[in-house]
């Protein structure tokens, strides 16, 4: 079943007389047709902006420079390449878990949490690696600088939705779980794939554009 | 005091000139597109009935009246689009004619803003003919100049009104600016971008001399600092050169040969000191070397603590070096 | 007046007490005295006075003017960024004839042995001050508020506002200046 | 006219059985005094007391909050403008010094931008959007109040700084290297840095909650052709917020990563750039002028139909106009930066975009006089605050189509003209249209119409003032005056304009003692609102004046662009949400059908303490480094124990909620 299916159309609201009944529509709804969807769009394009715009930075100061990195060597492959398989790799938990969301299932939801917040725990850890392996300080020059801030924007962003997951996680464990719970979580479901494809040209810019 | 002609509609120059034409242009068109829109308020007020809050609001369909609001919306926006494409038009042939300035045998100036004045330097093939000045340039009538600008400490923007349009000093990029002046006089200019405690008291003057005096006072910055005639300048000199003076400024041909500060070496020919603040004459002198501060508050140059004879020897001594 | 109604007076007292703090560090960090003081109150010879220290050390503007003089007078010729060459470093614990405010501008002015030369007539007292007070904040003498961030140039040093105190180890601490914090 | 016959009302779509609570609860749908409009008014009322003020949420109660706090911002840098013009008005004076006259400018023009013009109008569109699209709260009024107390803190902690000597000193673009870490010495371009990043998160965290609320809240039948012109620019205003205002957060980020932690973004030694930060800020700055001035325009839209009695002219083609408008800002910012060394064919682009931008403008405009000539009119001082927004906004409009062209751009900009430029289009385009609305809406707000003498009184003072004022400022600036300048000399001759410029800004001043009087004094004395005072179409005007804690005691159902004027369709109102808990209805982006119902969650002091904690990281940022990493954790805290469910809650919501 697509997700598309999973996502219930609306129980109509009912005419009475001159007035629109509608107490039989549905108390929270998934995807769109939640607000906080809308919300979180809101926050990924605000986000996104930030991440773009660091981007163009990146490539506006190589342009201006003779040499590039200009100070240091380009970034060791080594943890940036773990990190982007294990990122990769955690979309499919967070798949599950979505998709058990939608169910209103709380002990699927659980257990792909948990597997997405150790998952998360684990890339922060290959974070830390992958700052001390930039082969250059943050203050050593423009280039230092702009991969450092680069990194550091996602890793604030990385940090914070694997905050969010645990947080999401512990809170399933606080009964009764009321159904808008489970948009919530479908919703940072949501918010983690931004954060896979944002790595995406991160990665490239910081592991990459450098040696070319 | 020193004033030159610093005014946008006052040009004296090719470049001044098409953009006071293209000024013109545009003040003219604009003048005639605000007074056709005030117009066509003020009509539609004049003739809109007059009516209270509790009338009912009009939702009828009136197609006439609507198909003629539409083609007089739609004829002024057609009107004003024309309007914007020729001034477009306009703004890129004034463009072209500024760009345009023709550049042989132009003089060549190097200028560096500092924070705040300005530090010319005119080179020449032969080191011993380069020479400084500060915050006053001389320029033959009639021919062209290029100015290579740099910045020294923040973002400056080197503006001659009556001359040519502005460029900024920008800290790691060089930047040139051409102009000419047709007319032999003083131009005005001043420092355009915020640049500190005294960027109100940056200006410039851009000397326009013709060819012959031009050639003179080319000759004249070119030899080094006047020997001292009388006992007061030579005791001017000895202070200079003991004091703190010679730790910032450079008086060519003495031990003063500090580079942080305008070159004193024809202090004496020019009009105003502190980059146009005050005249140059012997009482304004004392009054800026004992305190500066007083003059152009958070300018670099310290206070100096002299016996009132002394001052007075140095602005002496300053005031000979013509 | 009850005891809430006392209660409150002190609260207030306590927030108002926290404003003329701030106040006074703010102003005291951040003012921009042109004017140098009167001649008498700068050489002073003993211990630095609250003014001096207010005014020159914990002033983030005297300590930029500090820096500016640094670089144009070619302090570095010797003393290289702080960190020594032909004459001793700057930026470590050791002061050869003391590390407080006084000790260094008498070596500015009066000059030492072995090559330092005497500045005091070719600087303005003000300058002087302004220098030592710089040359201070190079060992991390002082508040990181105040002391000057990295330049708009290449870097050559650690900036002064992240240098840790160095603790004039040598040196007779300074009572007044509290080691700069 | 009704086209709300739909699908939905046809049961097709088998309603599931309700739960045993929910089919107790008492519902709304009845009108005013009736048993569950008391309920209504009880469950959307904020709670009493020092912990219910902290904690309102409830979006009247936010945007006036707003629109008070930009409003006293606003008088604040009204001050200091008078002072500068004080300074100038003469040449050679001492009133200030140059070290307190570029904190001045710099306050004045930071204030104006940050604090008062952008949070002013979001500040009123909180306020007036729920009621004008006929919903009862906005999307996200927890994070709205949020922001409100993270704006209200950050302008603290900037005219804190300023009055402790440590207000911003190098303008209100803060251009590197005078605002890097070489030249801005001490703190002063850190709490500059800190105060964008406050009001940047606030105007995005509204912007976000105003563009779902538009998008997704609007009453049954409101579809996007129905929706009232101010929403529609809100909207707009909204999507350029989110896309411009990350660029300055950033970017002052990074002049403070520079000055902070020693990075070279804008170091040209070490392979930074100084004009990075031009492109940076002014990526932001151009539209930022289109995000004060959109508002406005909706203001307008607004107002304009309201006194010449008939719907707007050209509907459509004023929504196509702001879009294209909201498009366009962003492709213009380099005319701010002509006079660098930036290409020539670029400069050409942004020539051309420069002068496009002024036809959307030109449309609106068209069509608002040609509404106003089909009307009936009726005279009141928010249409005189119309006009005198015609007068000077096409002034300034004029100037900038001047400005766009680089050849005078390179004559006048940083100039006195730019001053005059500026001031023109953002008072003819924000403040004049603000007043005209403060004048039109504040009957909803206070319950009492402001006085009318007072208020011809004020507008005429005002449209004097401004133009004398500034109109001599486009002269000072041909006549060579740079902008930023402390003091001038007598010889410059720009004495006689600088004066006369003083004389209107004291004008100014009158004008405004003017308002607050009238405030004051309608807030007391004036005449009783009603629901309607100016016999408007919208769906605000159909609430009580000052409007019920939850708006409506049932939710509208919209058959037309002007509910009010047009006859009621079959359905007229929703019914069936409930009365005990505060509920909304959430409808399809496109057509506003009734989609689901939501339920808030109950107002909380955590959006107050969220701010104080990030309050707590910013101010322990600009004092230390680790700072700006271990000040993270009390906001994390706050925000972790902001969504922390209450089990009480949980458990009331689960019993009544009903599966999608």
């Amino acid at each position: 079943m697509t997700r598309r299916e999973r996502i219930p159309a609306s129980v109509p609201a009912v005419r009475r007389g001159d007035a629109l009944d509608v107490a039989d529509l549905p108390s929270y709804g998934f995807a769109h047709r939640s607000l906080m969807w809308w919300g979180n769009a809101g926050m990924m394009a605000i986000e996104g902006v930030a991440f773009g715009f660091m981007i163009v930075i990146y490539f506006y100061l190589q342009s201006l420079s003779l040499q590039w990195p200009d100070a240091g060597k380009p970034a060791d492959l080594l943890f940036g390449n773990i990190n982007l398989a294990l990122i990769l790799a955690s979309a499919i938990p967070n798949y599950l878990a979505g998709r058990a969301a939608l169910d209103r299932d709380t002990r699927r939801v659980r257990r792909w949490l948990y597997v997405c917040s150790i998952i998360g725990i684990a890339l922060c850890v290959v974070r830390w690696y992958e700052f001390t392996a930039l082969n250059v300080r943050w203050d050593d020059g423009a280039y230092g600088s702009t991969i450092w801030v680069l990194l550091g924007l996602h890793t604030f962003n990385l940090v914070t939705d694997v905050a969010d997951t645990m947080v999401l996680t512990a809170v399933t464990y606080s009964k009764p779980v009321e159904g808008k719970r489970f948009v919530d979580i479908a919703e940072n479901c949501g918010y983690w794939y931004f954060i896979v494809l944002t790595w995406l040209p991160i990665y490239v810019v910081v592991y990459w554009a450098a040696r070319f | 005091m020193m004033s030159g002609i610093h005014d946008v509609r006052v040009p004296v120059g090719p470049q001044a000139a098409a953009i006071t034409d293209l000024w013109t242009l545009m003040l003219v068109v604009c003048t005639v597109v605000f007074v056709a829109i005030m117009v066509a308020l003020a009509i539609a007020v004049w003739r809109a009935p007059r009516a209270t809050e509790k009338a009912a609001a009009d939702l009828a369909e009136h197609p006439r009246i609507d198909r003629r609001l539409r083609r007089g919306v739609g004829w002024a926006v057609a009107a004003s689009s024309l309007l914007l494409a020729g001034l477009l038009v306009a703004s890129f042939m004034t463009d072209r004619a500024v760009a345009r300035l023709p550049l042989h045998d132009a003089v060549r100036i190097d200028l560096v803003a500092h924070r705040f004045w300005w530090e010319a330097r005119y080179d020449a093939a032969d080191p011993a003919l380069a020479f400084a000045t500060a915050n006053e340039l001389h320029v033959p009538v009639g021919r062209a100049v290029i100015v290579t600008l740099y910045a020294d400490d923040v973002i400056h923007s080197l503006w001659l009104p009556s001359l040519a349009g502005k460029k900024d000093l920008i800290p790691g990029r060089e930047s040139t600016i051409a102009f000419r002046a047709d007319i032999a006089g003083v131009y005005r200019g001043q420092c355009a971008e915020f640049c500190g405690y005294q960027h109100a008291h940056m200006a410039l003057f851009v000397v326009a001399d013709p060819p012959d005096e031009y050639a003179r006072w080319l000759a004249r910055q070119r030899a080094p600092a006047r020997e001292p005639a009388t006992a007061q300048e030579r005791r001017g000199r000895e202070l200079v050169e003991t004091t703190t003076c010679g730790m910032c400024h450079t008086i060519a041909g003495t031990t003063a040969r500090g580079r942080r500060a305008p070159d004193l070496t024809h202090v004496g020919s020019r009009q105003t000191l502190a980059a146009g603040t005050i005249p140059n004459s012997a009482t304004e002198r004392v009054t800026w070397i004992t305190d500066p501060q007083k003059v152009k508050p958070g300018v670099d140059m310290p206070p100096i603590d002299l016996p009132p004879r002394d001052l007075v020897a140095i602005a002496a001594y300053l005031g000979s070096l013509e | 007046m009850s005891s809430r109604c006392r209660e409150r007076s002190r609260v207030a007292a306590l927030a108002a007490l926290t404003l003329i703090a701030a106040l006074v560090a703010g102003c005291e960090r951040e003012s921009r005295q042109f004017d140098p003081p009167a001649p008498g109150a700068v050489l002073a010879r003993d211990r630095p006075t609250a003014m001096l220290v207010s005014r020159y050390e914990r002033n983030a503007h005297a300590l930029a003017a500090g820096k500016r003089l640094y670089t144009w007078f070619n302090c570095a010729g010797c003393h290289a960024a702080g960190g020594g060459g032909a004459g001793p470093a700057l930026m470590d614990d050791v002061w050869i004839y003391g590390g407080d405010a006084d000790a260094i501008v008498a070596s500015i002015a009066k000059g030492r042995p072995n090559g330092m030369p005497a500045f005091g007539a070719r600087l303005s007292n003000d300058q002087v001050w302004q220098l030592a007070a710089y040359v201070r904040s190079t060992s991390g003498l002082a508040p990181q508020d105040a002391a000057p961030n990295r330049d708009d140039a290449f870097l050559t040093r650690t900036p002064e506002s992240f240098m840790d105190s160095q603790d004039p180890g040598r040196a007779i601490p300074s009572a007044a200046t509290g080691a700069g914090r | 006219m009704l086209r709300l016959g739909l699908g939905m009302i046809a049961g097709q779509y088998r309603a599931r059985p309700r739960r045993e609570a929910a089919t107790r609860m008492l519902r709304d749908g009845d009108g005013a005094g009736s048993e569950s409009a008391r309920a209504l008014e009880r469950t959307w009322s904020d709670a009493r007391g020092i912990v219910g003020f902290l904690s309102a949420n409830d979006h009247k109660t936010t945007g006036l909050r707003f629109v008070v706090t930009a409003l006293l911002f606003f008088g604040a840098a009204g001050v200091m403008g008078g002072l500068m013009r004080h300074q100038l008005a003469l040449p050679e004076q001492h009133v200030v010094g140059p070290d307190l006259y570029d904190q001045l400018f710099s306050m004045h023009g930071t204030t104006m931008m940050f604090l008062f013009a952008v949070p002013v109008m979001q500040g009123f569109a909180l306020y007036v959007v729920p009621l004008m699209i006929g919903t009862r709260n906005t999307a996200f009024p927890r994070m709205s109040a949020c922001a409100f107390w993270l704006y209200l803190f950050g302008g603290a902690l900037f005219y804190g700084a300023f009055f402790t000597n440590t207000g911003a000193d190098a303008g209100w673009f803060e251009y590197v290297p005078l605002a890097g870490p070489q030249y801005g010495i001490g703190k002063r371009a850190d709490f500059w840095n800190m105060l964008v990043t406050y009001s940047e998160a606030t105007g995005l965290m509204v912007a976000v909650d105003l563009a779902t609320t538009i998008l997704k809240m609007r009453a049954p039948g409101m579809s996007l052709r129905r929706m009232p012109l101010f929403a529609w620019a809100s909207l707009v205003t909204s999507i350029m917020i989110i896309f411009a205002m990350p660029m300055v957060m950033l970017a002052a980020n990074l002049v403070q990563f520079d000055r902070m932690l020693g990075t070279h973004f804008f170091n040209p030694s070490e392979g930074g750039d100084a004009l990075l930060w031009q492109h940076l800020f002014w990526f932001f700055g151009h539209p930022e002028v289109y995000f004060i001035f959109i508002p406005g325009l909706g203001f307008l839209s607004s107002i304009i139909p309201t006194f010449a009695r008939r719907p707007m002219f050209g509907h459509d083609a004023i929504v196509l106009s702001l879009i294209t408008t909201g498009f366009l800002a962003f492709g213009l910012w380099v005319h701010h930066m002509f006079a660098t060394n930036v290409p020539e064919l670029g400069k050409s682009f942004f020539t051309a975009m420069s002068f496009m931008i002024a036809i959307p403008t030109a449309i609106q405009i068209f069509c608002w006089i040609a509404t106003i000539g089909a009307g009936r009119l009726v005279m009141r001082a928010p249409l005189l605050f119309v006009f005198g927004f015609f007068f000077v906004l096409v002034i300034g409009g004029l100037t900038g189509v001047m400005l766009g062209s680089v050849p005078l751009d390179l004559q006048v900009h940083d100039t006195y003209f730019v001053v005059a430029h500026l001031h023109y289009v953002l008072l003819g385009g924000a403040v004049f249209p603000l007043f005209a609305a403060i004048y039109y809406w504040f009957p909803k707000l206070s319950g009492r119409v402001l006085n009318e003498r007072l208020g011809r009184w004020q507008f005429w003072l005002f449209f004097i003032g401004v133009n004398l004022t500034f109109f001599p400022l486009h002269l000072l600036g041909l006549e060579g005056m740079p902008r930023r300048v402390y003091t001038y000399g007598a010889e410059t001759g720009w004495g006689t304009w600088s004066f006369v410029s003083a004389v209107g800004q004291v004008i100014n001043d009158l004008s405004m003692l003017l308002f607050v009087i009238n405030i004051g004094y309608s807030l007391v004395k004036g005449a009783r609102a009603g629901n309607d005072p100016w016999g408007a179409g919208t769906l605000e005007w159909s609430v009580a004046s000052p409007p019920p804690a939850c708006n409506f005691y049932a939710l509208p159902v919209v058959s037309s662009r002007y509910p009010l004027w047009s006859p009621p369709g079959d359905v007229t109102h929703v019914r069936g949400l409930s009365a005990e808990i505060r509920e909304a209805l959430v409808t399809t982006v496109l057509d506003a059908r009734p989609d689901t119902r939501y339920a808030y969650p109950n107002p909380e002091i955590w959006s107050f303490v969220a701010a104080l904690a990030v309050t707590v990281w910013l101010v322990w940022s600009v004092w230390s480094v680790p700072g700006f990493a271990y000040g993270l954790i009390p906001p994390a805290i706050a925000f972790i124990a902001w969504y922390w469910p209450n089990k009480k809650e949980a458990a009331e919501e689960v019993s009544w909620e009903t599966e999608p």
